[in-house]
């Protein structure tokens, strides 16, 4: 295939229905949930539920720091997790070329990051990423609990951030735009398979962690 | 007859001067260094070439591209190297003597000459879309790539379409190589391309006596082998991340990247970062203005000129998204309400 | 009335299937959905803890793999994937071994302790899926047989331990006698209804006699009831809701005969939760008290000044062991904290965060299923650790239930910890001070 | 009688063909067809008035930039957006750039050979060559080696039978009346000049970034001016755009203009001859980029029937074009004119199936539609312009005009002719040179007084448009009146028509049967051998035909196409 044909396409049609069936995948994951509804709860709350529900929300993700037991047995998983996601997001929503994608699907600017920043959340999430991997395959809680799903996704996710990294550093040789191109393939490839796999979980923590602040502020525990 | 070797002595050349401009040849079209003596040698004792240049849906800008080639002076090409038998905007006579020095051209030289097209063929309806002397444009162009040596397009009109064949394609504009399935096509696409590539292509396959290394597009790998942004200048901006928004914007002055304002050099194959233009003085991203691929096949209906690369091909939009999510929201409340009643929930 | 079945057959399957199905709502699923397999949760697991304390590795302990057949359900119910996998003869096929591990996974190994749902990168609820898991099983008739005893029992007798109104009154006039304190009983006006748990009444009556003492102490109008004798309801364990709700109704009755405004819930974790959290939604329209631990209570008494603690009892190392359910699933962890420090003249805190202390492992009816006996040892193991951390022997409780599992614990394992009741140490504290 | 083709007509841009009736050997009548069409109107539509120029640039490669100029000032004048200053003298000096490249290299090497014999040029001695060049220029290369080597060159070329660009000329002809001398002198400056026009279009390099097709933006200047930035227009750039103007001027009137008096002088009777239709229309060349701001460096001006005193004001609604001749056809009727705002182009290819001898005169002949003003057929280019300043009074042009013209001892009547016109051309060219040191030295003066804006971003998103807006864009390029008008509806372009200066001079017949300027200016001439017809392409070359301007035209695909 001509090298701008492919390019077009998988920034194209393909790009164009992949973004459709995430937002539709996800919005249909979430409401599929959220439609289910809950039993009212009529126990007087000790605390404030619907703010805590917030504070959870904002603060979860380095709750787990204040474990200092299993922050030290799984150091691994909170610090790897953390670089892990910190990096997919910070690139994702603010290498500059991406922020440009996102001005044309949602119409917002979003700041970027200067390349020192960029370079270095994408070592350390590929970095975490391989880390996380290998951990699943050898820690005997991981094993038991993962799925072909899991690999295959994180397998995707490096490749991602490596042809990226890859594009962003080649110079020469003519290849740039098949690097751009795999990397933008690869990318409509992960957007169309978040809604199917369990990689949707983001859309999933706000209700989960939502419901454990709610809990949390009911029973009036602030942790 | 005169070799290339004897016009450079007589335009008061070194024979130094002459082994540096082989040389350069020498790598513009891909050999190796080894291959140096024997190109000396080809060039000194090869007779001039016969160019035989037809225009057809056209603007002769690639002509003019190539009367600016200032590596060789447009000047010694036309008179020394090349001996241009057709070229309906620079030769001498018009009319039926135009028409007859093309005849015996390609009578004289049969199988020699070199055939260069510029400008898109429009075949529909035999051709009433462009005629020469009465003629339509296909059947010109097949009887003169009949004997022909080796054929050049030049420009992306011969080499894709170009203009002609942007959208809607009034005329049935086709590239050369459509009308001419069955021969092999050396394309030197852009809009035009530069004077010194179209020259140096030229030149090198007369000292050579062979066709440039060419790429799965049929363009010479030298020039063509790398894309604007592989070797642009101003690539360490790219990659810290600092690119201009705007014409007027501080990063324009400082000589940002200017991927937000559409650049396609990621994507465009061409020398112009390298070789640069009219005397390497500037190309089009040095002087401010995006690169906009147009030596790229199609280019013209890519996108928006100045829409970023890294956009959705086509434009996808808030709309969009909010269509997305309504219908995901519609199916979730549907299966949703499915699910409770099927399953008793209260 | 909750059953126990030794056969495993394919109604009970059905029944579980049927159960877990209708469990359903839209923060159980999004539990089950947001789970990304990470595994942290065994770490902050007592069982698993213990069983790696004693080198090794049980990966099926892991609060996330116990969720997993409810998540299988839910995924053939409730996902268009799930039920193509269905349709395909390719859906969740359930075998009698499976609900044997569920048993162990739901009822032996899990106290509901909620530690896990701290640790978790996602919040996610484990025992609000494991207590619909062993909602299911008892659904089926699949209660283990020790708690199936004891539910059934509390069901007809109105205490897990038998004690029924007569033998509640001979205890109480035990306790007045023994201890020399006044305890009214049917007392009518009273603003207090002090509910004892059958435990205390039973094993540890010096605790109700020190519980009465601070009430009399505080000078607030209470008073016990014959209705409502029991705290403890084992209808929570089992996630039976017919049993919660025929206990709670006894205490509504004994509640509403009084005219109380609060019922005083005694040092004992489920009862707390039940009460607090559970029967306003059971009745919603009657139970219109306010529910206070006994903790609770006295901490008020002493904000407000009705009572004064200004001796301190405790002289050794002391550290406290949190109740689950009083504390990290109930709220009250500063209040026995303020309290203890008014108290202990060397207390040590084993944890930075209150709400990250580790279970007796006998919570959620563990302790009384022998099966899981080895379990709750693995899990003292664990809970161990937080004591040796502060090098404390003396381990102020809040719960007779936590207090009766650490004890068992210590004598099945020869550890020569002593678990002292907080209520009895203030007792003493207000006693002593006014001499 | 007889009928007469020539087609190709070679060293103009585009594909040309005339067609004429002969009475022995006399024109009787002229008709001038263009043979090729591309479409690139119908291109346009839809798409982004902001990229529009790059496309319509793609109309011409040999005017370069004079499509993508009109084209951003028609965008520019709908969507109501005011350059900077700075942006509009930039432009000023690529148009000048433009017109002194486009102009000389017109006169050496489109037009030249016309008149200057190079087989004769062996003839010339080369010291009395030298001594000519002497005579009528101070121009440094003069010397008789340098015109030796020249004619060495060329005789290089005769002998070894490979004449190049040089073959099949007809060289034969008695018309070419120069001297061997000065068949040399114009020689070796028509190689002069092909490597000097290679350096100086580096004007567009600078600003533009390459030439052929340099860039633009709407709304200003992409390349951004800051003294400091070594990327930026710097010094260093600036200094190399004066020294190009610099050597522009220089060469106009040390070559250019010694050359043409000196061609002219020996063409005289060519003042006679190929005078045509005798009104002449300019649209006007702004000052600024807008004709609104009412102020003009070539003032829109109409002469009506060589009436040079009685001079009028230039109505732009009174622009129509007609299809009577053209393959096209019009929803209101082919006698009918259009103004191009509500210009319309439905093909229509009614000629004979190709290969074919004649075209059909007497119905629609060619791809060119005929432009006319108030109903009259007009001439555009530099002879038009020069005459409309003169009629002015614009003192540097009475000055030249006159001055040119008693050197040849002629009068002003001489001007409605062939070489009328090409003299015309030469003072043009001479115009533009000298205004461009103006203008750099005004942009000079603002750099240096700290204005280096060259863009006006604030109304280049979409957002900010008019729903709906229409916009004239006028540029008087090298070959006559430029205009596009655009229609731009919803951010898209609704309509877009150009009318061209080649459709002016060479369009066909309209619906009332007037002439075209070319096909005027034929009529009487006498063609000494008819298989070399030297005169028509004399008179033809005159006008400096560019033809992939005029046949852009084309709307719809038309199945209903009939071949006859």
């Amino acid at each position: 295939m001509k090298d701008v044909v492919f390019y077009d396409f998988v920034r194209g049609p393909l790009l164009k229905f992949a973004l459709f069936v995430f937002f539709a995948g996800i919005s249909y994951r979430f409401f599929r949930v959220v439609f289910l509804g809950l039993p009212a709860d009529y126990a007087k709350p000790k605390g404030n539920p619907y703010l805590m529900a917030v504070k959870k929300i904002i603060i979860k993700p380095t709750m787990g720091w204040t474990f200092n037991e299993i922050f030290s047995r799984r150091a691994i998983n909170f610090i790897g997790g953390f670089l892990f996601h910190l990096g997919f997001l910070g690139l994702t929503f603010f290498v500059p070329a991406h922020a440009l994608l996102w001005k044309e699907i949602i119409g917002i600017s979003l700041p970027v990051m200067p390349s020192l920043i960029v370079d270095i959340l994408t070592y350390s999430a590929l970095g975490s990423l391989i880390a996380l991997t290998l951990h699943r395959a050898l820690n005997p809680v991981l094993k038991l609990l993962t799925g072909k799903d899991e690999y295959f996704a994180n397998l995707l996710v490096a490749l991602i951030l490596f042809t990226g990294l890859l594009a962003n550093k080649w110079a020469g040789g003519g290849l740039y735009i098949w690097l751009l191109s795999m990397h933008m393939l690869l990318a409509d490839l992960l957007i169309l398979y978040i809604p199917f796999s369990r990689l949707s979980h983001f859309v999933y923590y706000f209700l989960s962690v939502g419901f454990m602040g709610w809990n949390a502020g009911k029973r009036g525990v602030s942790f | 007859m005169h070799s290339l070797y004897e016009i450079f002595k007589r335009n008061g050349y070194t024979r130094r001067d002459f082994l540096r401009y082989v040389a350069l040849l020498v790598s513009a079209v891909g050999f190796p260094p080894s291959f140096l003596p024997n190109a000396v040698k080809a060039l000194e004792s090869k007779p001039k070439p016969v160019v035989i240049w037809l225009e057809f849906q056209d603007c002769a800008g690639c002509s003019e591209s190539f009367i600016r080639s200032t590596s060789l002076l447009p000047a010694d090409v036309l008179l020394d190297y090349l001996s241009l038998e057709y070229h309906e905007t620079l030769m001498a006579p018009s009319g039926l003597q135009a028409e007859e020095a093309k005849r015996e051209a390609i009578e004289r030289y049969k199988g020699e000459y070199i055939l260069i097209v510029e400008g898109s063929v429009s075949p529909k309806y035999k051709g009433v879309y462009c005629t020469i002397g009465g003629k339509s444009n296909e059947e010109i162009l097949k009887e003169a790539s009949k004997h022909a040596r080796l054929i050049i397009a030049v420009g992306s009109c011969a080499c894709w379409g170009g203009i002609p064949h942007a959208e809607p394609n009034p005329t049935g504009a086709m590239p050369i190589s459509e009308i001419l399935k069955d021969k092999k096509v050396v394309h030197i696409p852009g809009c035009p391309p530069i004077g010194d590539v179209m020259v140096a292509t030229i030149v090198g396959f007369v000292m050579t006596g062979r066709e440039p290394a060419l790429d799965n597009l049929g363009r010479p790998k030298t020039f063509y082998g790398q894309t604007i942004h592989d070797r642009c200048y101003r690539r360490p901006f790219y990659n810290a991340g600092k690119f201009a928004s705007s014409f007027e914007d501080e990063g324009a002055k400082k000589g940002y990247c200017l991927y937000k304002l559409g650049c396609k050099g990621p994507i465009t194959r061409n020398a112009c970062a390298t070789v640069r233009w009219n005397g390497g003085l500037s190309f089009p991203i040095q002087s401010g203005h995006p690169c906009f691929g147009c030596s790229e096949p199609d280019f013209w209906d890519r996108s928006f000129l100045y829409s970023p690369l890294s956009v959705v091909e086509g434009g996808f939009g808030w709309k969009k998204v909010l269509a997305g999510i309504a219908v995901g929201s519609a199916l979730g409340l549907g299966s949703a309400y499915i699910n409770k009643k099927l399953r008793g929930v209260k | 009335m909750v059953e126990f079945k030794e056969q495993i057959g394919r109604t009970e399957i059905e029944k579980f299937y049927e159960f877990c199905k209708k469990g359903i709502n839209m923060e159980v699923a999004s539990y089950l959905e947001a789970c990304v397999r990470c595994g942290i949760c065994a770490e902050a697991c007592l069982f698993y803890m213990g069983e790696n304390i004693s080198g090794r590795i049980d990966p099926t302990l892991t609060p996330a793999y116990k969720a997993d057949l409810l998540r299988d359900i839910y995924r053939e119910n409730y996902t268009i994937i799930g039920r193509i996998k269905k349709l395909l003869g390719l859906g969740v096929k359930i075998k009698p071994e499976d609900l044997k591990e569920q048993i162990k996974l739901a009822f032996y190994t899990c106290t509901m302790c909620d530690r896990c749902t701290k640790a978790c990168p996602m919040g996610i609820d484990t025992p609000k899926l494991v207590s619909i898991v062993r909602g299911a099983l008892t659904y089926a008739g699949l209660t283990p047989k020790d708690l199936a005893d004891a539910t059934n029992l509390s069901l007809e007798k109105g205490s897990p331990l038998g004690v029924d109104t007569q033998t509640f009154l001979k205890r109480l006039e035990f306790i007045s006698e023994e201890y020399e304190v006044d305890i009214p009983v049917d007392k009518k006006p009273a603003e207090y209804l002090y509910l004892p748990s059958s435990i205390e009444l039973m094993k540890f009556p010096s605790s109700v006699a020190s519980a009465v003492k601070v009430l009399n102490k505080s000078g607030v109008s209470w008073s016990m009831s014959t209705k409502a004798h029991e705290a403890t309801n084992f209808g929570i364990f089992a996630q039976s809701k017919e049993a919660t709700k025929e206990m709670l109704s006894r205490v509504l009755e004994g509640a509403k005969e009084l005219d109380v405004k609060y019922i005083i819930a005694p040092e004992c974790g489920h009862a707390y939760q039940s009460m607090r959290f559970i029967a306003p939604n059971l009745f919603p329209e009657e139970w219109n008290f306010e529910v206070l631990n006994i903790v609770e209570f006295i901490d008020r008494m002493v904000e407000t000044g009705r009572l004064s603690i200004n001796r301190k009892v405790l002289m050794e190392k002391s550290t406290l062991h949190d109740s689950c359910q009083i504390g990290r699933r109930g709220g009250v962890l500063k209040e026995p904290r303020r309290i203890l420090g008014m108290l202990a003249e060397d207390f040590r805190d084993s944890v930075l965060i209150p709400e990250h202390n580790i279970c007796c492992g006998g919570g959620g009816g563990v302790l009384v299923i022998k099966d899981a006996d080895y379990y709750r040892q693995k899990a003292f193991l664990s809970k161990m650790t937080l004591f040796d951390k502060v090098g404390a022997k003396t381990v102020v409780c809040y719960c007779a239930n936590c207090m009766l599992a650490l004890n068992t614990g210590a004598k099945e394992l020869n550890r020569d910890y002593r678990f002292v009741s907080i209520v009895e140490l203030v007792a003493e504290a207000i006693e002593e001070g006014e001499e | 009688m007889k009928r007469l083709v020539i087609d190709p007509i070679t060293r103009i841009e585009g594909h040309l063909r005339i067609e004429l009736e002969l009475e022995g050997n006399r024109v009787k009548r002229a008709y001038s067809s263009g043979t090729m069409v591309r479409g690139i109107e119908i291109i346009l539509r839809g798409r982004d008035p902001r990229e529009a120029w790059a496309f319509a640039q793609r109309i011409c490669g040999v005017c370069t930039t004079v499509h993508a100029f009109a084209s951003i000032r028609a965008v520019e004048d709908a969507l109501g957006i005011r350059i900077p200053r700075n942006a509009s003298l930039i432009r000023k000096l690529m148009i000048g750039t433009l017109f002194v490249h486009d102009h000389v290299v017109h006169f050496y090497h489109l037009h030249s050979l016309d008149w200057v014999n190079p087989v004769h040029a062996l003839k010339a001695d080369p010291v009395k060559t030298s001594e000519l060049a002497r005579n009528v220029s101070n121009y440094e290369k003069s010397s008789p080696s340098y015109f030796k080597e020249i004619q060495e060159k060329i005789r290089q070329q005769v002998e070894r039978r490979q004449l190049g660009i040089f073959s099949k000329g007809y060289w034969d002809h008695p018309e070419y009346r120069l001297p061997p001398e000065a068949n040399l002198l114009l020689l070796a400056h028509y190689i002069e000049a092909l490597n000097w026009q290679t350096q100086i279009v580096q004007v567009h390099t600078i600003f533009g970034g390459k030439n052929p097709h340099p860039n633009f933006a709407v709304g200003g200047m992409p390349c951004s001016i800051d003294l400091q930035s070594d990327t930026a227009i710097n010094t260093e750039r600036l200094s190399r755009v004066k020294s190009l103007i610099d050597s522009m001027l220089d060469f106009v009137e040390k070559v250019y203009i010694p050359d043409l008096m000196l061609l002219a002088g020996f063409y005289k009777n060519w003042f006679e001859r190929g005078e045509g239709i005798g009104n002449f229309l300019v649209l006007g060349e702004p000052d600024g980029d807008s004709h609104r701001e009412g102020k003009f460096f070539i003032p829109p001006t109409f002469i009506r029937n060589r009436n040079l005193k009685a001079y009028e004001d230039v109505d732009y609604s009174k622009i129509e074009e007609y299809v009577a001749h053209s393959w096209y056809s019009y929803s209101v009727g082919d006698d009918k004119g259009l103004h191009p705002f509500e210009g319309e182009t439905l093909l229509n290819y009614t000629g004979p199936e190709p290969p074919y001898e004649h075209l059909n005169v007497e119905g629609k002949y060619s791809w060119l539609k005929s432009p006319r003003y108030e109903g009259l057929s007009a001439e555009v280019g530099p002879l038009a312009r020069v005459l409309a300043m003169y009629a002015r009074g614009v003192d540097m042009v009475r000055e030249s005009v006159s001055s040119s013209l008693s050197k040849l001892g002629l009068p002003l009547e001489a001007m409605f002719s062939t070489m009328g016109r090409t003299l015309a051309r030469g003072l043009e060219t001479q115009l533009y040179a000298r205004a461009m040191q103006g203008w750099y030295k005004e942009l000079l003066d603002r750099i240096k007084g700290g204005d280096t804006k060259t863009f006006d971003g604030s109304r280049w998103e979409p957002s900010t448009w008019e729903r709906e807006a229409k916009g004239l864009g006028l540029m008087e390029a090298p070959r006559g009146s430029l205009s596009h008008w655009v229609h731009i509806r919803e951010a898209k372009i609704h309509n877009y028509q150009c009318v061209v200066p080649t459709t002016w001079n060479g369009s066909p017949r309209d619906a009332k049967g007037q002439p075209s300027p070319y096909e005027a200016s034929l009529v009487g001439h006498e063609i000494a051998k008819l298989e070399e017809p030297l005169e028509i392409i004399r008179t033809i070359h005159s006008f400096d035909p560019c033809l992939a301007c005029a046949v852009h035209l084309y709307y719809g695909d038309s199945s209903a196409l009939v071949l006859i």
